[in-house]
């Protein structure tokens, strides 16, 4: 038996640091948190067993100060660091900084973080070990005859992509020879600008996508294994919103060989922990490596709940020195698990963030429901980071039972304060026949959502409402509250933005 | 004694009598049918409404005589004016607030990333006038009216702090 | 496929009443709750697409009244009737007034409540039918010879128990022949006040027994299946208080057993529905027949957490004639689940109920935990009725994760106000080594408990008690306030009982 | 300025002294060592507390001096007294509260199932004195402190109230 860890640093904040904790918490481990000025009175900080602070606000000069980091663990006697997902869980040399201070990285190996990076170096790599990718260039292009030369031997429409980019940005879609120049142009400069990284590629485009992935984990001891798909085509700005597993798309043939090619992924970069090979599927379920994201995934816990496995404590475990308690054919997929992201932003005025105070919150539970919060009632979302508010997680026997939990939770969830939240966008998501038939893919919420409720009211519930609403006026008073010029709208706020708001001022 | 309001409900306006028969009970008269509603407060602004058997949970968002009535359901706009108070208040429509010049401010810190129009540009209502990075997201910025820029505080590339005034509209 | 129910009465309140509710919601069914005088601001009232008063707060004056229940039904247009646990649940003659009113009663035809329902007739019954009873009189026995004949032919000790008895009353343990004769006096004459019936029999005493239930469930069309075992050994004032999904203490022979003997015994009644097959089991792992409950029972999430299946939905399935969704061939355990029920109770009191209001409240969440509540922060927990607070579930991949996480969430968990919990004391057991070990019975907390709390703290926590202490005494002031005599303490209760109390008399 | 307080720790008693560095930030002086702690409310009455990179969390049960301090890690009893207040408030020790006559109330309603003592016994604190039938469980009434029944208003059988007076004792 391998010698677990006494304490561990959590180099991340909201849901995903209170998810580390717990993890921690449930292996007899103790917990640092740390915190920057705006996150004294989080969730994480709360829960951990050490807290320390980092610096201000803004997580450049916080979250991502390697130093800090690294002293804050030193000085609390932790043995390693958990990165979590964002912030430095993908930065080799963060994964380096840790292990020349004598400390263990909870993730894969700095080398494997590093190939994995350069989005054209994995390309090429995952090709080589027979990875099926999406045809397009072999290397990064300099000039647009090269970009031509590609276009013409794979055929329009094709994506050019920033080698540095990722989330939607540093991507242009080409329909045609005769828009190449400007786009090239477009997506050479903004590489340039947002990525200091003016390198670019072409891939063929792949007409109504779906996105899945594949949940991978391998030990010390050259154990690799996948822990089947999710199913993340459901995204707004290019950023998932809604996942599941399994896929509704994905059949038992697939399943298998995407799992294969998955794990053939992981072991050509030597992979040791917990990962992510994402995948584009076409209509006809040919997939083609898109990435491999090396860490813990937001969306891991609806794998959690098909498989049974805790990925975060097994994280802990491998990174500890323990060889994966499970073998391929031991793990298996039971029933289906949908993971809805709550987040404090505003789905009528095109998903913008509306982060805040939290007044009140009612958070659903009972049978098949799972909540992942990084907040509680009082609490404020700061607007310096992800307004993520918590992941609402359903799980079922199968789909219509998971989907059928979802609906009720969301119906019982119930949050107000100086914020908006997208819990109406998610009610009208698992109301939607598409989304129910499984039918889908990554434009779904662009061609289907228009941001209007679409719900009824019955007149019972009118007449409710009026006495509700008179009620508060009778007891509260019938003074009228200050216009609402002084706190002009900057955005095309929804009335809910627009009343929470005010409502909290009076307060 | 039943007092009688003026209320929008979702747009359209009725007259509605509202009597309390004793504490928490209450008989709501609507378009000249009575209906008696048991409200029961569950929270600061959270009530258990029971009519004719139905029972309904709200929370209560209010601004002055307006209220968002969200449920299970979905949500509710209701206004309720009494008309006794509603002459004093005479001519102050929906969007007294919007004359006069506006300070477009910035809701959260950001980087701007472009400026869409000039000192002098008539624009028209919910026009997007600039584009501020916040949160790795970039937001188009609307003009809450028509009107005409009257002064940009800011340029391309400038990070701006939640509140600062960033256009001023006339 | 057969007609499902549109709209549900649950003749019921609390957890199970808001239990009910959520799996009317999942199923597309309106539920219509009703309530007494006590409990118009509870959650089942608030959660329930209908409610209807029906009377007063005492139970036999409102969720009693079989014609103001069943009016309710008619009146909202209800077709069938739900009852939870407990009230109704196990009542013939309420069975057969809502059959007459022309609804459906979810729960077993009244024939097999009745027949399960007279101890005596039952153990007749199951000694016939091949299921293994306590070793003791065929039937019922009038006086101090007939006792005698039986203890010299079984030996003692014995067990008097009154024919009409439960939940720990009109139980008499006889050690030897001397103390027979006051003991079947004491016995018979409780049994006529305390029943109505004076009847009782006798069984063989079983010595550090364990109390091990079986789930069974029965369609419309002959098939009986069992969901496997519940221990429930850990027992306060012969109630249940935790609960857990498998047995520690069964081996796969012993389940497979226990598991054909139940529906042996659901077969003998001609069963429907969800039930449970109650038996002793002595060290040597010979089971014997207790009682049958024929109802849904506090503990059944720890069964659904294990196999998967919704308890409460399949009850509704069946009572609209469906049959079975699954063969017995296609139930397996996965995992473990633990339940603790948390009351409002005083643990360092005997156990006593001590309700009232709930100032805070904060739930635990997160993996692995499940929470069934009927209360929300702010509500009152009635005196009226059994004082459950919620019941708190956790799973795990095995035992010790379960407890792991149990021991997590019983951390998080924090709740205040004008009532005292069992939530320290839930928190001692899962930190106690026999507990771990698995190795407990009935006894187990009458013999290890003392309400002691023995968990102590570190210095930085003192200092950091200080000075949270002062800060409060700092913001508030430092008027002390008035003394303790006006609301003198009637029991001998905790310093949390005395402290809550009167913390929320200055609020 | 700081402010000296007497504090009993789970019956020990020190000497603290307290003095406020900025907000949220105090120095505590314990047995001659210094601390500097900062306190974060998070709510009504909780509190997350950071001391030497420790991180706890608080929720506080005030009884005037005397506060019950709940933490994952378990409950401290802390009392907190001002010596400047504490002369004013000489004798009034922990138990004034229990002398004179005393009346046994009923905390819930229920049924009394018997009665153990009769008028004019002596009783030891903590000694049983009644048991009553609520919520179909039998709870044994103790004593709350040692004295003479001088009144019994009960009988078996009887049902009672909440805050009803059932036994005095002097």
């Amino acid at each position: 038996m391998t010698r677990m860890f006494k304490r561990i640093l959590i180099a991340n904040r909201g849901e995903i640091a209170v998810r580390v904790i717990r993890a921690c918490r449930e292996m007899g481990i103790e917990s640092v948190a740390v915190f920057s000025d705006a996150d004294r009175a989080s969730l994480h900080v709360r829960e951990a067993d050490f807290a320390v602070h980092v610096g201000p606000a803004p997580a450049a000069e916080s979250y991502l100060k390697t130093e800090r980091i690294i002293d804050a663990a030193l000085r609390t006697g932790a043995e390693a660091i958990h990165p979590g997902y964002g912030f430095f869980s993908e930065n080799a040399n963060f994964a380096r900084a840790v292990k020349d201070a004598g400390l263990t990285f909870i993730g894969p190996p700095a080398s494997a973080v590093e190939r994995m990076g350069d989005k054209v170096e994995a390309r090429k790599l995952m090709a080589a070990a027979g990875v099926p990718v999406v045809p397009g260039s072999p290397g990064t292009l300099e000039s647009e005859e090269e970009v031509r030369a590609v276009a013409n031997r794979i055929g329009y429409p094709i994506m050019l992509k920033a080698a540095a980019g990722g989330g939607g940005k540093g991507m242009r879609l080409v329909e045609n020879d005769h828009d190449l120049t400007a786009l090239v142009r477009s997506v050479a400069s903004e590489a340039k600008s947002s990525f200091g990284d003016g390198r670019f590629y072409v891939e063929k485009f792949v007409p109504g996508p779906r996105h899945i992935e594949v949940q991978v984990f391998a030990d010390n001891f050259g154990n690799t294994v996948h822990l089947f798909e999710r199913e993340c085509s459901l995204q707004r700005r290019h950023q998932k919103v809604i996942e599941e597993s399994p896929s509704p798309f994905v059949t038992a043939a697939m399943r298998q060989a995407m799992g294969e090619v998955a794990v053939k992924a992981a072991r050509a970069v030597d992979y040791v922990g917990a990962g992510t090979v994402e995948f584009l599927a076409d209509e006809n379920r040919n997939f083609y490596f898109l990435e491999m994201n090396t860490r813990i995934q937001v969306e891991h816990p609806v794998t959690e709940l098909v498989t049974g496995i805790d990925l975060v404590k097994l994280q802990i475990a491998v990174a500890a020195g323990q060889p994966l308690p499970f073998t391929q054919a031991e793990l298996q997929q039971r029933g289906w698990a949908l993971e809805c992201r709550v987040y404090a932003e505003d789905p009528t005025a095109g998903f913008s963030p509306a982060p805040g105070k939290i007044q009140t919150m009612r958070l659903p539970d009972g049978p098949g429901i799972r909540i992942d919060a990084g907040v509680y009632e009082g609490a404020e979302v700061p607007i310096f980071y992800d307004p993520m508010i918590c992941k609402l997680i359903a799980w079922g026997r199968d789909r219509d039972e998971a989907i059928a939990r979802m609906r009720r939770a969301l119906d019982e969830f119930s949050i107000s304060g100086d914020l908006v939240t997208n819990l109406d966008f998610h009610r009208w998501v698992m109301r939607q026949p598409l989304f129910l038939k499984g039918e889908f893919d990554t434009g779904f919420i662009g061609q289907h959502y228009s941001g209007a409720d679409g719900r009824v009211e019955q007149d019972p519930a009118r007449l409710a409402a009026i006495l509700a609403a008179a009620f508060l006026v009778s007891r509260d008073g019938t003074q009228a509250r200050p216009p609402v010029a002084s706190s002009a709208p900057t955005t095309q706020t929804s009335a809910w933005k627009t009343l929470g708001r005010i409502d909290s001022l009076r307060r | 004694m039943p007092i009688r309001y003026r209320t929008t409900l979702d747009g359209i306006e009725h007259e509605v009598e509202i009597e309390e028969l004793r504490p928490r009970l209450y008989r709501i008269k609507l378009a000249d049918t009575a209906h008696d509603v048991d409200v029961q407060p569950v929270g600061s602004s959270s009530f258990s409404v029971l009519v004719r058997d139905r029972s309904f949970d709200f929370d209560v968002i209010r601004n002055g005589d307006e209220m968002l009535v969200v449920s299970r359901g979905g949500a509710v706009r209701v206004t309720l004016v009494d008309p006794r108070r509603q002459s004093r208040r005479a001519g102050a429509g929906n969007h007294v607030q919007l004359a006069g010049p506006i300070e477009v401010k910035a809701m959260m810190p950001g980087r701007i990333v472009n400026v869409l129009v000039k000192e002098g540009d008539q624009v028209a209502h919910q026009q997007g006038v600039l584009v501020v990075e916040a949160m790795k997201m970039e937001n188009e910025i609307k003009s809450p009216k028509a009107g005409r820029i009257v002064k940009v505080r800011v340029a391309p590339g400038q990070t701006v702090e939640r509140g600062e005034a960033l256009i001023i509209i006339e």
